[in-house]
């Protein structure tokens, strides 16, 4: 409380208008006296000013027995900002769904204003809470105690990552398995790869409970496991009347029109779905939450290989196993896991992630080398080159 | 070291639940949206849920979650929870409680919104805050978009879908801006500043080499040093060396700046998910508000407010009118940047008659 | 050489064309099909113009030709013309013409047809007759397949919209057979048997190396001779090399044989153009009559034919109902060949729940 | 016709059924007492018993002055089968629009006759008249007896190749420019490109009046013309009303439902169109001949690139000029045409078709070095990818 919070004009700007101001969090922390914060303002006005950032290139640091969690960080100021000399982060696994309570809050805070900036994120990109900042002498008390509360180190490196979830069953009516357990149960199963990197590259997984993908998981998961369904969209025609009648919804323009697979049609009060075009889009469901519902036999597509742009240009992840059921333990998820695992951690090259390897070596012999049979569901339409590598019998 | 304890992996989620929330558990059975903002789900038990969405600018101080601690204690019984982009939600099974909820959320400055067809929070990254190699600040640009666009996130201006901004500040796109409906994205625009004294010591010469899409980069000897040397006209800035290698900075405080990208998607509704694609190849980095960020996002969205039908997306809405219509409507110009020339590039050449007016 | 004509360049069409079209040329007014394989043309002076089309087998003796003209002098004043595919139409304004003229044709074993929602000509190749380079014969599979698919050729059963055939004998795609709604390819399954002896004197090496797309030829000195060597597995047997060299040829009579692919077309009408894609990586050479050819097309025609709506070229008919259902319906096993693996098979992978069940 | 004609029991199987048979076109040839048609019959009839050719690559054979037109061919067991021995063909340019009259017909037969096998292809698959099948020694005299008469030779080899066109404005109502005046025009503009082969490869025109694309050029020419309308498409309300009432074709169904664009509607009697948003897929004109017509601006969308597979995979061609007025005598095709020569001329690799190159060097690239400006119709989308080659001004 006793050091002056540094001037920062520029900054300054960004606590005017109605958005709520990270540049505010940053003076909390800095009035609460946290040194830290408060260099950290003067480097951010600094490079307000200049127009680049002053942190180095990371250096290797982390807690011991862990390859991951930790992301070095260090200023090219040291002098002038000595507080942020060493601003180092820790990747926090999130609990599944990003649940929390007051009391477990409270006791993070606890934890990082003893030995941190206080300055967190909440939360990072790929799904972890983010404890933003601190010196490297810092990062065994906080694990240690962070532990005790029963939190453990998210990845970092070239380890599984913290898998993150929507909050599926726990709120959501779409769910169509339980997004949160399985996110749990894959954690939990997973330690070992999560902690100590061995893969050639990161490898990411996310839990979305229906098309909707509010996890973002299709373009943002190594491994996304979205929910879907086997059998016939489920209507109630009773409650697709009040919706007509309700005139909240022109059915046949917003709905039956803008199904992407033709497959519906509507008298007026009836709404009928030809369910073998029906192609899973949610968008009848969600235009219409309270008559329609995702079949019964319910389960998930798992879909393999998305990425940002680095190296060979970003990728979504593709279908590779159409319908999975998805109860606990889990067991095929995890089969598959490791069958893609120990194939990619054998031949993936140093930095390939698992999606550009599976280009590199070709999706068919893939398939064939974890023990899958290629399905029409994994490709959009079927090779149009004739550059077939045929492998002939012995005998020909 | 017997007490160290490791590998014990995030607490169980189920101890976080809100009572309501562990006997409906998968038995929900629809839920409206009462006001922006707030979202009540029904179960099938006939209880009901009330999720009071907030604003949060990501990066928190602890006082700020003791703060967020002490409102779930009085309005929700110490329940809340994080969204997938961001934001914070409240959840009490009370319904008197929601009004109060939103009126002190609200006056703490971490207004309400973000539901339904309108703009939600920004996914973002580090930027100058924490990063190496940021293009641009983060934080700084989303705080200016999101004054912008704040009467999109609090309902007092609707869209025809949902619209997602997401930001990062360089290629690697840690935000995973590439499916997103706007996406703005640093860029650096010259080739690394290759560092001879330290290449050795630092970088594996090697995987450096390995690391340019190109094949910009090769080993050379410079002043007698082991080091590498860059074809600049091989070069297209992806920063992908610096990654691996500190000794090839390429940051710049007048040639790196922003890009915008925009039409992406994740959700399956309706159409595919969609990568964004380029709408403006760079603008400067403009500390401390971005102005001109602000204004292309802001002539975006509205072009899109007054075109798009409704359950539109904004991808969706431009594969209808087309992108000569796009580029026409938000008066951006079309470059020969726009022209992907990478790996797949042919594959975007119009290679039909299937195009429409401008 | 005073005397030695040339680049003279073809003669002007004008002087081939019917009076009826020089009068009317460019102002036609619509089209009706008035039977199978007749259409007439009526412009806007009210003049008509019927075209009675005729099948060949596109190889055609000097015979038959002077007896095309015989006819066409007969009924036409002398005019005919050929068409894009290979059928050779007669022309005349004189519609009383017309009966005598298809009875003519037909007697000839020039049946009439080709026109309209059927199957007309297959566009092809050389094959055994004239290239050296081809994996099956053309004719002879052309000629197979027309017979078993009369019946859509001459008018007797219909389609849902046009469908076309095509054929090419070796990856190189004379036929450029690579948009149409069936096409029938040659395929090798071999590497090239690289003969070293004549290498030398017939091929330039570096050329040859280069020739190669998946990089599977090197230098290489076998027997004290300069040559070159393959690496088995990276040679996807598409002939190139041997386009090249002559000292590389793939042709073996077990091995090779034919591979079918479906859903292509060129037209704008409705969808884009589109590329066909494999159905059928390989059935082998079974000449004369191909059996096992003829028979998979006509399983693909007549699913077709039973499923198509209206308007719908087979490619549409795919994309509508999906490949899982096509392969369903045909009952054609989806194997790993089908998975594309060369430079932008990461495109054809299914990045999106949209698919339809089979 | 003193000849025996050889037997040939499988080759026998081929004259069977209802589709005119190409044995019988030889046999013909063989009958009339041409011995290479015999020869033929020999080969052929062996290659069906043993599954394989018998033709050698093709050795450089041509007539004087000119690099292209003649295809060179040689047996592999001239012992047994002498008179094909030596079996060329000559590639013979076509009248535009394949139009002939009996007596030309005749001419050509005489020729072909007196110095070949009697055997042709009416026509190869790039458009020329194919004459199959002579000797070396043979070639001078066909190719002067062809001048005489008022043919040419087609191209071959790295060349541009013989152009062609549907019948257009001959004979069809949807022709949007003169496929058969600009078809000739091109080809005679060009003769020297056409016969002395000077490119890094092959390079094709064809010329289609309209969408239909009834010559395939989008799929099989370098540089693809085809017709198009700038206004909007000619309605005649009563001819709609006429089929809606004639009952053959469900206007709502096959037309309005059918338009890619969605942009037509019909209230039973009267057709609307949304002009802005039509992608002139020629559709609804196709099933509406009588009612419908392209609009009265009409020219021409130049396409450039497309190839079979071979090296880096089939191409169709792409937009370059979106609309192109197609008046005689061209000059905008032909300067185009040639600054595209220019630059594929001089940095084109060795058998590299100009729609590889483009992609090679980047179509931005590409449109600035021939001086096009770039615009939105010459992509599906602009790039995902953020591998931008930014050029700084100098001050930056
Ligand atoms: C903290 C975080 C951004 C944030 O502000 O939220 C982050 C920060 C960094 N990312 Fe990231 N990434 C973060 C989520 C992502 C995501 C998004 C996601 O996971 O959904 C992506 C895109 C998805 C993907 O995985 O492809 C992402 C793609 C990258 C890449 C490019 C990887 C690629 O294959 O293309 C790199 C480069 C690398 O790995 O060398 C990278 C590298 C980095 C490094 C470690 C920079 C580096 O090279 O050393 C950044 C450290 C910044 C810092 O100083 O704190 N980060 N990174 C996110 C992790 C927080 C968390 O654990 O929750
Ligand atoms: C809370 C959250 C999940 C979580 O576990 O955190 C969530 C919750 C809901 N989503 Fe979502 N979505 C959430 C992120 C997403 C994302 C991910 C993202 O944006 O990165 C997507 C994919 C966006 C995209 O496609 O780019 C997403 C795409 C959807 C959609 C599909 C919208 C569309 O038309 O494309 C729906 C359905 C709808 O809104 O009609 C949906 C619907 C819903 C429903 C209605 C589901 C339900 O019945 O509970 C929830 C309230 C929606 C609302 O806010 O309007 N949710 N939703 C996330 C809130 C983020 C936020 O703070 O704003
Ligand atoms: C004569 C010919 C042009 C020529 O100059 O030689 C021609 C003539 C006509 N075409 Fe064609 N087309 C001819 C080859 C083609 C080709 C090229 C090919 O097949 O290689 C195509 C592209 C096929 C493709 O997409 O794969 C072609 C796609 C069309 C279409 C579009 C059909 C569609 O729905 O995709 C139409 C319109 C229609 O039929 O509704 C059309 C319509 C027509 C019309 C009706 C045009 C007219 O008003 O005169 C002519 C009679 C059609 C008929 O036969 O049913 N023509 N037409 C060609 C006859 C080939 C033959 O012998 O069978
Ligand atoms: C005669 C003809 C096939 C026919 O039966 O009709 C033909 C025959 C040959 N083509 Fe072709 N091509 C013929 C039209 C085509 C077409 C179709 C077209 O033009 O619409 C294509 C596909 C379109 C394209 O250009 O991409 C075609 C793509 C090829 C290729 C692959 C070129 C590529 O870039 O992928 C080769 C290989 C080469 O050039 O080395 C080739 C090479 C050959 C050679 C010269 C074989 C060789 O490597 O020496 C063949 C000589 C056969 C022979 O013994 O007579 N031919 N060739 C066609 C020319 C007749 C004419 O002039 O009218
Ligand atoms: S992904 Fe589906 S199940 Fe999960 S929260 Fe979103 S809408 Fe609900
Ligand atoms: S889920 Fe999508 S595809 Fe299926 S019926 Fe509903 S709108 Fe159509
Ligand atoms: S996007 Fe780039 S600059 Fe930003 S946090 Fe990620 S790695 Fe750092
Ligand atoms: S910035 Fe990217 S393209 Fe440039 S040298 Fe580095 S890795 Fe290569
Ligand atoms: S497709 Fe191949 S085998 Fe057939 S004619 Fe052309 S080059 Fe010869
Ligand atoms: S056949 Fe094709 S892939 Fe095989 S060696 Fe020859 S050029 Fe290479
Ligand atoms: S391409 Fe068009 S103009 Fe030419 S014949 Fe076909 S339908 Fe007529
Ligand atoms: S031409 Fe095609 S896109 Fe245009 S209105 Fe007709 S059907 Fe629709």
């Amino acid at each position: 409380m006793a050091t002056k919070v540094r001037e920062t004009p520029m900054l300054d700007e960004l606590t005017k208008g109605p958005w709520p101001s990270f540049v505010r969090e940053i003076k909390k922390s800095a009035e609460d006296g946290k040194e830290a914060a408060n260099d950290l303002l003067g480097v951010l006005e600094r490079s307000y000013h200049e127009k680049i950032g002053h942190w180095k290139h990371g250096g290797i640091v982390g807690v011991m027995g862990y390859g991951g969690g930790v992301i070095g960080r260090y200023n090219d100021l040291p002098e002038e900002f000595p507080h942020v000399a060493h601003f180092h982060t820790l990747r926090v696994n999130q609990p599944s769904g990003w649940f929390y309570t007051s009391d477990i809050l409270r006791k993070i805070c606890d934890i990082w204003d003893k030995h941190g900036s206080g300055i967190t994120n909440f939360h990072g990109s790929t799904g972890d809470m983010v404890l933003l900042g601190c010196r490297t002498e810092a990062l065994e008390p906080v694990f240690a105690e962070l532990t005790e509360l029963g939190f453990d180190l998210g990845g970092s490196g070239s380890d599984m990552r913290t898998p993150s979830c929507c909050c599926g069953k726990a709120r959501c009516e779409w769910a169509c398995y339980d997004t949160m357990n399985a996110c749990y149960d894959i954690t939990m199963h997973f330690q070992d790869e999560l902690h100590r990197p061995a893969f050639p590259y990161k490898y990411k997984f996310k839990f979305a409970g229906c098309g909707n993908d509010c996890v973002a998981s299709i373009a943002r998961s190594d491994c996304a496991v979205i929910g879907t369904w086997k059998d016939d969209i489920q209507i109630d025609q009773a409650a697709v009347a009040e919706y007509a009648k309700g005139g909240g919804i022109d059915i046949q323009k917003h709905v039956v029109e803008r199904c992407p697979a033709g497959c519906m049609s509507f008298d007026g009060s009836k709404l009928e779905i030809n369910n073998d075009d029906c192609m899973k889009c949610m968008h009848c469901i969600n235009a219409l939450p309270k008559a329609l519902a995702p079949g019964k036999e319910r389960g998930a597509t798992i879909l393999i290989g998305a990425k940002a742009p680095i190296i060979g240009g970003a990728l979504l992840s593709s279908v590779f196993v159409p319908f999975l059921e998805m109860e606990p333990p889990y067991e095929d998820l995890k089969e598959l896991t490791e069958a893609i695992w120990d194939l990619w951690g054998e031949h993936g090259k140093n930095r390939e992630r698992v999606g550009e390897f599976i280009q590199r070596i070709g999706l068919g012999n893939f398939l064939e080398q974890i023990g899958l049979e290629p399905t029409p569901e994994m490709v959009v339409h079927p090779r149009t080159n004739p550059y077939i590598f045929f492998e002939l019998d012995e005998e020909e | 070291m017997a007490e160290r304890k490791t590998d014990i992996g995030p607490p169980h989620y189920e101890q976080f639940l809100p009572p309501v929330i562990k006997k409906n558990y998968g038995k929900w059975k629809y839920h409206e949206i009462v006001r922006p903002g707030v979202l009540m789900h029904v179960a099938e038990s006939g209880d009901k849920l009330f999720s009071v969405r907030a604003a949060t600018p990501r990066l928190a101080s602890t006082k700020t979650l003791r703060m967020f601690a002490d409102i779930a204690e009085e309005y929700c019984g110490g329940h809340l929870r994080w969204t997938s982009r961001n934001n914070v939600e409240f959840l009490t099974d009370n319904e008197s409680n929601v009004e109060p909820l939103v009126e002190r959320l609200n006056k703490e400055g971490y207004p309400v919104g973000g539901t339904g067809p309108g703009i939600t929070n920004i996914v973002h990254t580090q930027g100058w805050v924490h990063c190496h190699s940021a293009a641009s600040d983060a934080s700084g640009v989303v705080k200016s978009v999101m004054d912008e666009m704040f009467p999109y996130y609090n309902g007092e201006k609707k869209l025809p879908a949902k619209l997602r901004i997401a930001f990062a500040c360089c290629l690697n796109m840690c935000g995973a801006v590439h499916c997103s409906d706007i996406a703005i994205l640093g860029v650096h625009r010259k080739p690394p500043d290759v560092k001879h004294d330290i290449m050795k010591a630092q970088c594996e010469i090697p995987s450096t080499v390995a690391a340019c899409p190109t094949g910009a980069i090769r080993p050379a000897t410079v002043d007698g040093k082991q080091s590498v040397e860059v074809i600049e006209e091989q070069c297209m800035f992806c920063a992908n060396c610096f990654s691996v290698c500190p000794a090839m900075p390429l940051n710049r405080p007048d040639t790196d700046g922003i890009s915008i990208w925009v039409g992406g998607k994740v959700s399956q509704a309706r159409s595919e998910p969609k990568f964004s694609k380029l709408a403006v190849p760079y603008i400067p980095n403009e500390p401390p508000r971005w102005p001109t960020v602000v204004n292309t996002v802001k002539k975006i969205v509205e072009t899109y407010a007054a075109n798009a039908r409704p359950w539109e997306r904004m991808g969706e809405w431009i594969d209808r009118i087309g992108w000569p219509r796009f580029f026409k409507l938000t008066g951006l110009p079309f470059t020969k940047y726009h022209i992907d020339d990478f790996t797949h590039a042919g594959e975007t050449f119009q290679r039909s008659l299937h195009f429409k007016r401008a």
